[in-house]
């Protein structure tokens, strides 16, 4: 099943957004009705500080060909310091998913504040053509039975 | 001109016993009152009417019903189907570019280029006849249904209302 | 005055009134909602989207309408009017007529079968006449209250008793009852509110217009019904003429504004160049074949109001054309097509052809309300609407009686809706005593234990109109919805959120027996409240509740790929469902409310909001950087309605000084806050702790000063070069030099309306006239020259720029690509302009240069945002929860907002903010407990190795490692779900209430699934 | 070469003044310069010139422009652009004052000569034996030729008929049957009416030349007339 890179296939990417700046900064994008691929599933999450690696990295095992996570600005944090957490989580995160061969750029953070909703448009373009030129990910998928030699 | 009197004895608050009226009223008043008998089967080719408003009667003088009037008189001489009516009408109508004195003044070319949206709002209602009630009207739609190339009669009303006008005994 | 009664009556039922009810409503009183037709909902019901946020009218409105209508203390009087009042404040007696709705609202289930067994067909008047309605009808399809109602002028059984009555046979119910006679009440209220509305222009009397007699003219308020999905053509934007979608529409401002000859409205009706902006970006979205051309012909472009800068650029960056000219006449075309003739500045004629015509008809006052107002002795203004004052801006002359939104001048809604909460402040200030004695309580069916149950989710998919149905085929979804696991029941519904869909979800909850409920619709952010009370209302936990936002992040962004718009609602539905079956019941948490109001910032603002919640008995700590009161405004001279400034501020400051409730801490900054809704902690730059159930801020901002660069036009360097401000100065030093001036200049929008501040800054334009005014009182003889790019005197404003010109001041327009230069001769300033009427350079030569410089935000602004955790503009300016109806909240629970830090505004709306967000501080204030966080973090004992993490993370010191046990602990009330520790846990030993990994996964997996 | 700025070190703006004294409620100053005027008027373009760049000349003190230009005989005075302003701004008016403002022998020669002859009798000078005359001339013909007609009448000066008629003077110059039709009308209406031998010109010409003295004389005449013949009403034919 070599879908591969032709231009027909719409990746799946989880979005980890934050309810209050994030989540609200898409709303926006609808409001404003900025256009952008059907590529990105949100999961609302109250705080970026709220995701993990392990979420991040069980995303990816369940077939997800790109994440990304989105947080209030530096210093807007509802919860104070939530963002700077998962900043400083993402960062280690980003060497260890190199190092086990997940191209950088299948995993992004962002900031994206609730008046933000063109940058959310902008950065579901940028991340979903980032992960179109990727291809599928494959690395981390459970697969049963059509699982490659 | 009908507002050259109207607004004179107006605005120089000149004493006078009479009333001062426009013989378009009177012409629709004779007509519902019955004085005046029309009947407008001469216009068997049914020839299409339109009018021109004139500032100094209608804007400036009587306003909106006395243009109501002139097209109910119309429509009685040549038959209602055979008035089309222009836009704007009644009292935002156009000047015709004729007035004001600009038939005396010169500056032709001018007065023309004037005349030129009274001209295309004219022919745009594809009538045969053009009724202007004022002589400064008719003049100017006259000269510029010539100078454009118009294709329609100029006239006054009165030509139209004799025309159809149901004589009785009194006068045959 | 004797004990005041507890419950007020408000007249009108738009967004004004129902939001003065609802604050009066929430914080202790009864209210009784008189409207006048058969559903409240008013003008913002009848409108499609909105502006500057292009939110759907109806999706903002209809929450807070079902809001009111379930209100226990709102008391709904439809098909009402007030007859007279008596008494006095605190003490009246209104009688209220209400007149017969025909139908048993008991009874009446608006199953609909009666209007389509009516015969009878009449113009639909909330359509504007463009549509049909039968005799018994809904006012329109999301009317609160959801019952149907027949029109006594039309029903043919009520003309002709014996006739017809088909609607009485085939009601299921028996609702129809013909032989219902009006009433007289007669209520009993401590106060009055009236929320009267406005009434759209007509401008059949304008013939050069063509309305009424060219078919393809319309008024704006038409044209919101043709753009809007309830409406005539169900939002497929048709023109009258042949239903065709026109290619290409023409907006003529000013129709009934700013026209003293035909329309006799000296004033400007302030709303119609950002509502023509709005429907000709909003045009082009609609139009299916996507080419639409539009166009905008106005006098002055007014987009003064916060964020409409900006949505005046964007909209010039759509392509949408603006043209400084007036259309004398619309002139018909082929086709029914229309001609506009225009004359640009240069004084070219352009002939343009348009396919449907827009005519932006103002605002003016219904006669209906001339008359009430003249019966209950409320003295109306020049202009028919009610008079108020800029230091009482609620205030009606009758004590005790308050007015509110486009009554008392044109307005939009959020300056609308913060009036009514002014309003409902101003009536709690006098009630204050008789808080909750007449209100009645909220009582909840018990909860359904649902642990042992099998799981039966229910899920309800939204066509928001056509919002979500035009690109996502939502039958499918609702099919596919029916297949997933633990699905027992899946609806699709033409709105959701409307009275009768909710009614019916709690139904279907009870009858299906659900005990989860999904619903795919807009966003959680504003609707998910309304949903999840709707579950408490069927008995069940309202925790046991998610949505899928199939509309914000999906319609509305993917409107070129429907198909794959629908499988992403798939997803979002079937990611929802995975969710929702991993959900607990929650508890229901409290928190008690600290009963004292923490208010930063001593300007008009925050002394208005200290001073008002010091009446109703809240004690209040008022902060101010500076070591004294006053703010900004000690730098104004006067009103532009010509009230002494600093005489007001006088008076204020003394009733703050003497108040016993009000601490004044001057000279003091908020170091440090902690604590949330109803339990702030705050720590001042002086050392003083302040506990605090609520905060306002009113910080204010700081006029511009263009020392340097390109907007500089000699400041600093020439000394008769001034601000705005340094010349009140002059003028409340009284300073004689200014009457022997010969020529005075003043420069407009100085580094206003370009790319460093691309906002308009309000109130300098009406300042400035102000002040030429004041200059031409000194001396009349005195030459002015105003240059400017548009004049903003919106509203009542608007005679002030009249009477400037009439005084002989002259107004000359330049644009950016033409700026004003000045220099200096002999050092003498010399400023030359371009005259683009007559097309000739100017050379003025003024005694004094004045500079309209705006209004610039504070630099510590952020600082201050970050520690209450509010959001900014990307100007700076403080970020409210929601641009229209929500305009002094933050989305931070129990922070308010007032005054210049929100936008630049005038004293009087600053005053009404100011006393909008005492109202709303007081609906926590007034509470005992406030409901707290549910979703919290839990602790597994049997994981967690007390490492410690958590705490560390925890920035409310809500986790602790306990003492005995050795491990982590949280304490729930101060705990606020941020999952910061669970996220930081390497045991997988602490976990967030239905936000767990597992289920966190389970969203993640279904994804995938599709 | 770029032009010279105009100077406005004090604004003398006298013409404007002048008109502000003569027509009190005028309402230059207010207006907006949204431009609905020059859109609506034909005269938009002709002589550089449209009703809104008037104002702004008259409002920026450009009196040698507004004093010359020679727009003011294009502009009809018709009032449509009143008719619509938001200010009800009453160009024709202003153009009204400027015109009388022109020195006589700078105006249009012709325009002049038909007031002049106005204030005589009638705008195209004929005398009133002749009009006189030719009344009486054409109705002769009529009856004789016209058998059916042959009671018509065409009554002058006929003391206390119920209507007085005016008559366009281009008729009995230039095209003397045209007065036929109306007097059928009145006939067959059974109209008592009359013409008068004196001040019988329906046009006025003296509205247009700006002089209201010789506007008033003209129109003083006429009323006279009317009253003393005693009439009831005064027909104005156009």
């Amino acid at each position: 099943m070599e879908t591969g890179k032709n231009s027909d296939w719409e990746p799946k990417i989880i979005a980890f957004l934050c309810n209050w700046c994030s989540y609200a900064g898409a709303d926006l994008a609808g409001v404003s009705r900025y256009q952008y691929p059907p590529s990105i599933r949100i999961v609302r999450v109250p705080c970026s500080g709220r995701i993990s690696a392990n979420l991040i990295l069980d995303a990816l095992r369940s077939g997800a060909d790109g994440v990304l996570v989105s947080g209030c600005h530096p210093g807007d944090c509802h919860y104070i310091s939530g963002n700077l957490y998962a900043r400083r989580r993402f960062a280690l995160l980003e060497r260890f998913l190199e190092f086990i061969g997940i191209e950088p750029g299948r995993v992004n953070f962002t900031w994206i504040s609730a008046s933000e909703g063109e940058q959310f448009a902008k950065v579901a373009q940028e991340v979903t053509e980032r992960v179109k030129r990727l291809g599928p990910a494959r690395k981390l998928v459970k697969e049963i039975e059509s699982c490659p030699a | 001109m009908f507002y050259a009197t109207l607004e004179g004895l107006r605005r120089f608050k000149i004493p006078h016993k009479f009333e001062f009226v426009s013989i378009i009223t009177l012409y629709a008043q004779w007509i519902r009152e019955g004085r005046l008998k029309v009947d407008p089967s001469w216009n068997k080719d049914g020839l299409k009417f339109t009018c021109q408003d004139p500032c100094k009667l209608v804007r400036q003088g009587l306003g909106d019903q006395v243009a109501e009037d002139l097209r109910f008189v119309i429509k009685a001489v040549a038959g209602p189907e055979n008035f089309v009516d222009t836009w704007p009408r009644l009292s935002n109508n156009y000047c015709c570019g004729g007035g004001g004195g600009a038939l005396q003044a010169g500056f032709v070319e001018n007065r023309r280029k004037y005349g030129k949206l009274k001209f295309d709002q004219l022919a745009a209602t594809g009538a045969d006849v053009v009724i202007t009630p004022c002589h400064n009207c008719h003049s100017q739609v006259l000269d510029i249904c010539e100078f454009y190339g118009g294709k329609w009669k100029t006239t006054h009303l009165w030509n139209w209302l004799e025309k159809a006008l149901v004589l009785e005994d009194k006068a045959k | 005055m004797s004990t005041p009664k507890g419950s007020v009556l408000v007249v009108g039922g738009g967004i004004a009134g129902v939001q003065a009810a609802l604050d009066l409503a929430d914080s202790g009183f009864y209210v009784h909602l008189v409207e006048k037709s058969s559903a409240i909902g008013g003008s913002m019901s009848q409108l499609d989207k909105t502006f500057p946020t292009n939110d759907c009218s109806a999706c903002i409105l209809s929450p807070k309408l079902v809001e009111a209508g379930r209100h226990l203390n709102i008391n709904l009087l439809t098909l009402s009017e007030v007859l007279d009042v008596s008494g006095e404040p605190g003490n009246f007696t209104v009688r209220v007529k209400q007149n017969p709705r025909y139908v048993d609202p008991n009874k009446c289930i608006a199953c609909g079968t009666c209007a389509q067994k009516c015969p009878k067909k009449v113009p639909n008047e909330f359509d504007l006449g463009l549509g049909k309605r039968k005799a018994i009808y809904l006012r329109y399809p999301q009317a609160v209250p959801l019952k149907y109602a027949i029109d006594p002028k039309a029903c043919i059984y009520l003309n002709k008793p014996g006739r017809c009555g088909f609607c009485q046979k085939v009601c299921p119910t028996g609702a129809i009852n013909f032989d219902e006679k009006p009433k007289e009440l007669s209520l009993e209220v401590g106060t009055i509110i009236l929320a009267l509305g406005f009434k759209p222009f007509d401008p059949t009397s304008l013939d050069f217009t063509g309305y009424g007699k060219l078919n393809n003219v319309v008024t704006s308020m038409e044209f919101e019904r043709l753009l809007s999905p309830s409406g005539p053509c169900m939002g497929h934007l048709e023109r009258p003429s042949d239903k065709k979608e026109p290619k290409k529409i023409a907006w003529l401002q000013c129709i009934g504004s700013r026209d003293i000859n035909r329309a006799c409205h000296g004033y400007c009706s302030s709303v119609c160049c950002m509502y023509a902006i709005k429907q000709a970006v909003i045009a082009k979205e609609h139009a299916q074949s996507g080419d639409l051309a539009s166009s905008i012909f106005y006098m002055d472009m007014r987009t003064h109001g916060k964020g409409f800068e900006a949505y005046y650029e964007r909209a010039k960056e759509q392509g949408i054309e603006f043209h400084r000219a007036r259309v004398h006449t619309v002139l018909p075309a082929e086709n029914d097509n229309l001609t506009l003739r225009y004359t640009d500045t240069k004084g070219n004629v352009h002939e343009e052809e348009f396919e449907l015509v827009v005519l932006s008809v103002g605002l003016e006052t219904d006669p209906g309300v001339m008359k009430l107002c003249h019966e209950l002795g409320i003295q109306l203004d020049q202009d028919n609407f009610i008079s108020t004052t800029p230091f009482a801006p609620v205030a009606t002359n009758r004590q005790g009686i308050y007015v509110c939104g486009a009554v008392c001048e044109p307005k939009d809604i959020p300056q609308s809706v913060m009036e009514a909460s002014a309003a409902a402040c101003k009536a709690q200030e006098l009630l204050s005593k008789a808080r909750w004695t007449e209100t009645k309580k909220k009582e909840f069916p018990p909860e359904r234990n649902v642990y042992a149950e099998p799981p039966r989710v229910g899920v309800f998919v939204c066509s928001c109109g056509i919002n979500i149905a035009s690109v996502v085929d939502v039958k499918e979804v609702t099919e596919y919805a029916k297949t997933l696991p633990g699905v027992v029941f899946a609806q699709n519904n033409l709105f959701t959120c409307s009275q009768d869909t909710i009614n019916q979800m709690a139904e279907i909850i009870k009858r299906e027996r659900l005990n989860r409920v999904v619903v795919a619709s807009c966003t959680p952010r504003t609707h998910e409240p309304l949903f999840q009370e709707t579950l408490r209302e069927a008995g069940i936990n309202k925790f046991l509740f998610e949505m899928a936002n199939i509309r914000d992040q999906d319609s509305w962004v993917h409107q070129n790929w429907p198909e794959k718009a629908t499988e992403k609602a798939k997803d979002l539905v079937r990611m929802a469902v995975a969710k929702v079956l991993g959900d607990e019941p929650l508890p229901y948490n409290q928190l008690p409310v600290t009963k004292k109001a923490l208010v930063i910032g001593a300007g008009v603002a925050g002394m208005v909001s200290a001073l008002s919640l010091a009446d109703q008995g809240f004690p209040v700590c008022l902060v101010e950087r500076k070591d004294r009161l006053g703010g900004h405004a000690r730098k104004f001279f006067r009103t532009w309605q010509g009230q002494p400034m600093q005489e007001y501020l006088e008076e204020l400051t003394k009733r703050i000084e003497d108040h016993p409730l009000v601490e004044i801490e001057l000279g003091a900054t908020v170091e440090e806050v902690s604590g949330s809704v109803g339990q702030f902690k705050t720590r001042l730059s002086n050392g003083k702790d302040v506990e605090h159930g609520v905060a306002i801020v009113a910080v204010g901002a700081e006029s511009y000063k263009p020392r340097t660069g390109k907007w500089n036009y000699l400041y600093g360097k020439n000394p008769n070069v001034f601000t705005l401000l340094e010349l009140d100065q002059r003028f409340i030093k009284a300073d004689k030099a200014l009457s022997g001036l010969n020529q005075a200049v003043f420069i407009h929008c100085v580094g206003s309306r370009v790319p460093e501040r691309p906002y308009c800054s309000r109130v300098c334009c009406t300042h400035a006239i102000d002040q030429a005014l004041k200059l031409k009182e000194l001396n009349p003889d005195m030459d002015i020259f105003m240059l400017y790019r548009d004049i903003r005197t919106y509203g009542k404003r608007e005679h002030l720029y009249q009477e400037a010109r009439e005084k002989g001041i002259i107004f000359i327009r330049y644009d950016l690509e033409h700026l004003p230069v000045a220099s200096e001769e002999d050092g003498n300033i010399v400023i030359e302009v371009e005259d683009q009427i007559i097309g000739e350079r100017i050379r003025l030569h003024p005694d004094i240069l004045v500079l309209a410089s705006g209004v610039r935000p504070r630099d510590d602004v952020g600082e201050l945002s970050k520690l209450f955790k509010c959001a900014m503009t990307q100007e700076g300016f403080l970020l409210e929860a929601h641009m229209k109806l929500r305009p002094v909240d933050f989305a931070t629970d129990g922070v308010y907002l007032a005054g210049l830090c929100h936008y630049p505004k005038p004293v009087e709306e600053t005053i009404a903010q100011a006393q909008a967000a005492a109202s709303r501080a007081a609906m926590i204030l007034s509470k005992d407990a406030v409901p707290a966080e549910s979703i919290t973090a839990q602790v597994n004992p049997m994981k967690c190795t007390g490492c410690g993490v958590c705490t560390r993370v925890c920035a409310y010191h809500a986790v602790a490692i306990d003492q005995n046990s050795g491990k982590a602990a949280v304490d729930t009330g101060l705990c606020k779900g941020c999952g910061a520790c669970v996220a930081g846990c390497r045991s997988d030993a602490i976990t967030l209430r239905n936000l767990g990994n597992e289920q966190l996964m389970a969203e993640v997996e279904a994804a995938m699934e599709g | 070469m770029e032009k010279e700025s105009v100077d406005l070190k004090t604004l003398r703006a006298r013409v404007k003044k002048q008109i502000e004294d003569a027509v009190p409620d005028v309402r230059i100053d207010y207006c907006l310069t949204c431009g609905l005027c020059a859109s609506g008027c034909p005269a938009t373009g002709l002589e550089d010139m449209d009703p809104r760049k008037f104002l702004r000349l008259l409002v920026l003190g450009q009196d040698e422009k507004i004093l010359n230009t020679n727009w003011i005989y294009s502009c009809t005075m018709c009032q449509r652009c009143k008719y619509a302003c938001p200010m009800g701004i009453d160009v024709g008016r202003i153009v009204y004052e400027i015109r009388g403002m022109r020195p006589k022998e700078k105006r249009p020669k012709n325009l002049q000569r038909s007031c002049d002859l106005q204030k005589k009798s009638n705008s195209t000078g004929i005398p009133n034996e002749d009009f006189v005359w030719v009344v009486n001339d054409v109705l002769e013909e009529v009856r004789q030729n016209e058998p059916q007609w042959k009671d018509l009448q065409a009554p002058i000066d006929k003391k206390g008929a119920k209507y007085y008629l005016n008559q366009n003077a281009k008729e009995p110059t230039v095209e003397p049957e045209e007065m036929v039709p109306l007097w059928k009308i009145l006939h067959v209406a059974g109209i008592d009416w009359t013409y008068s031998s004196k001040w019988w010109d329906g046009a006025n010409y003296c509205l247009f030349t700006g002089d209201p003295e010789d506007w008033e004389y003209t129109v003083r005449k006429q009323a006279e007339v009317v009253d003393e013949l005693g009439c009831r009403y005064y027909i104005n034919t156009e």
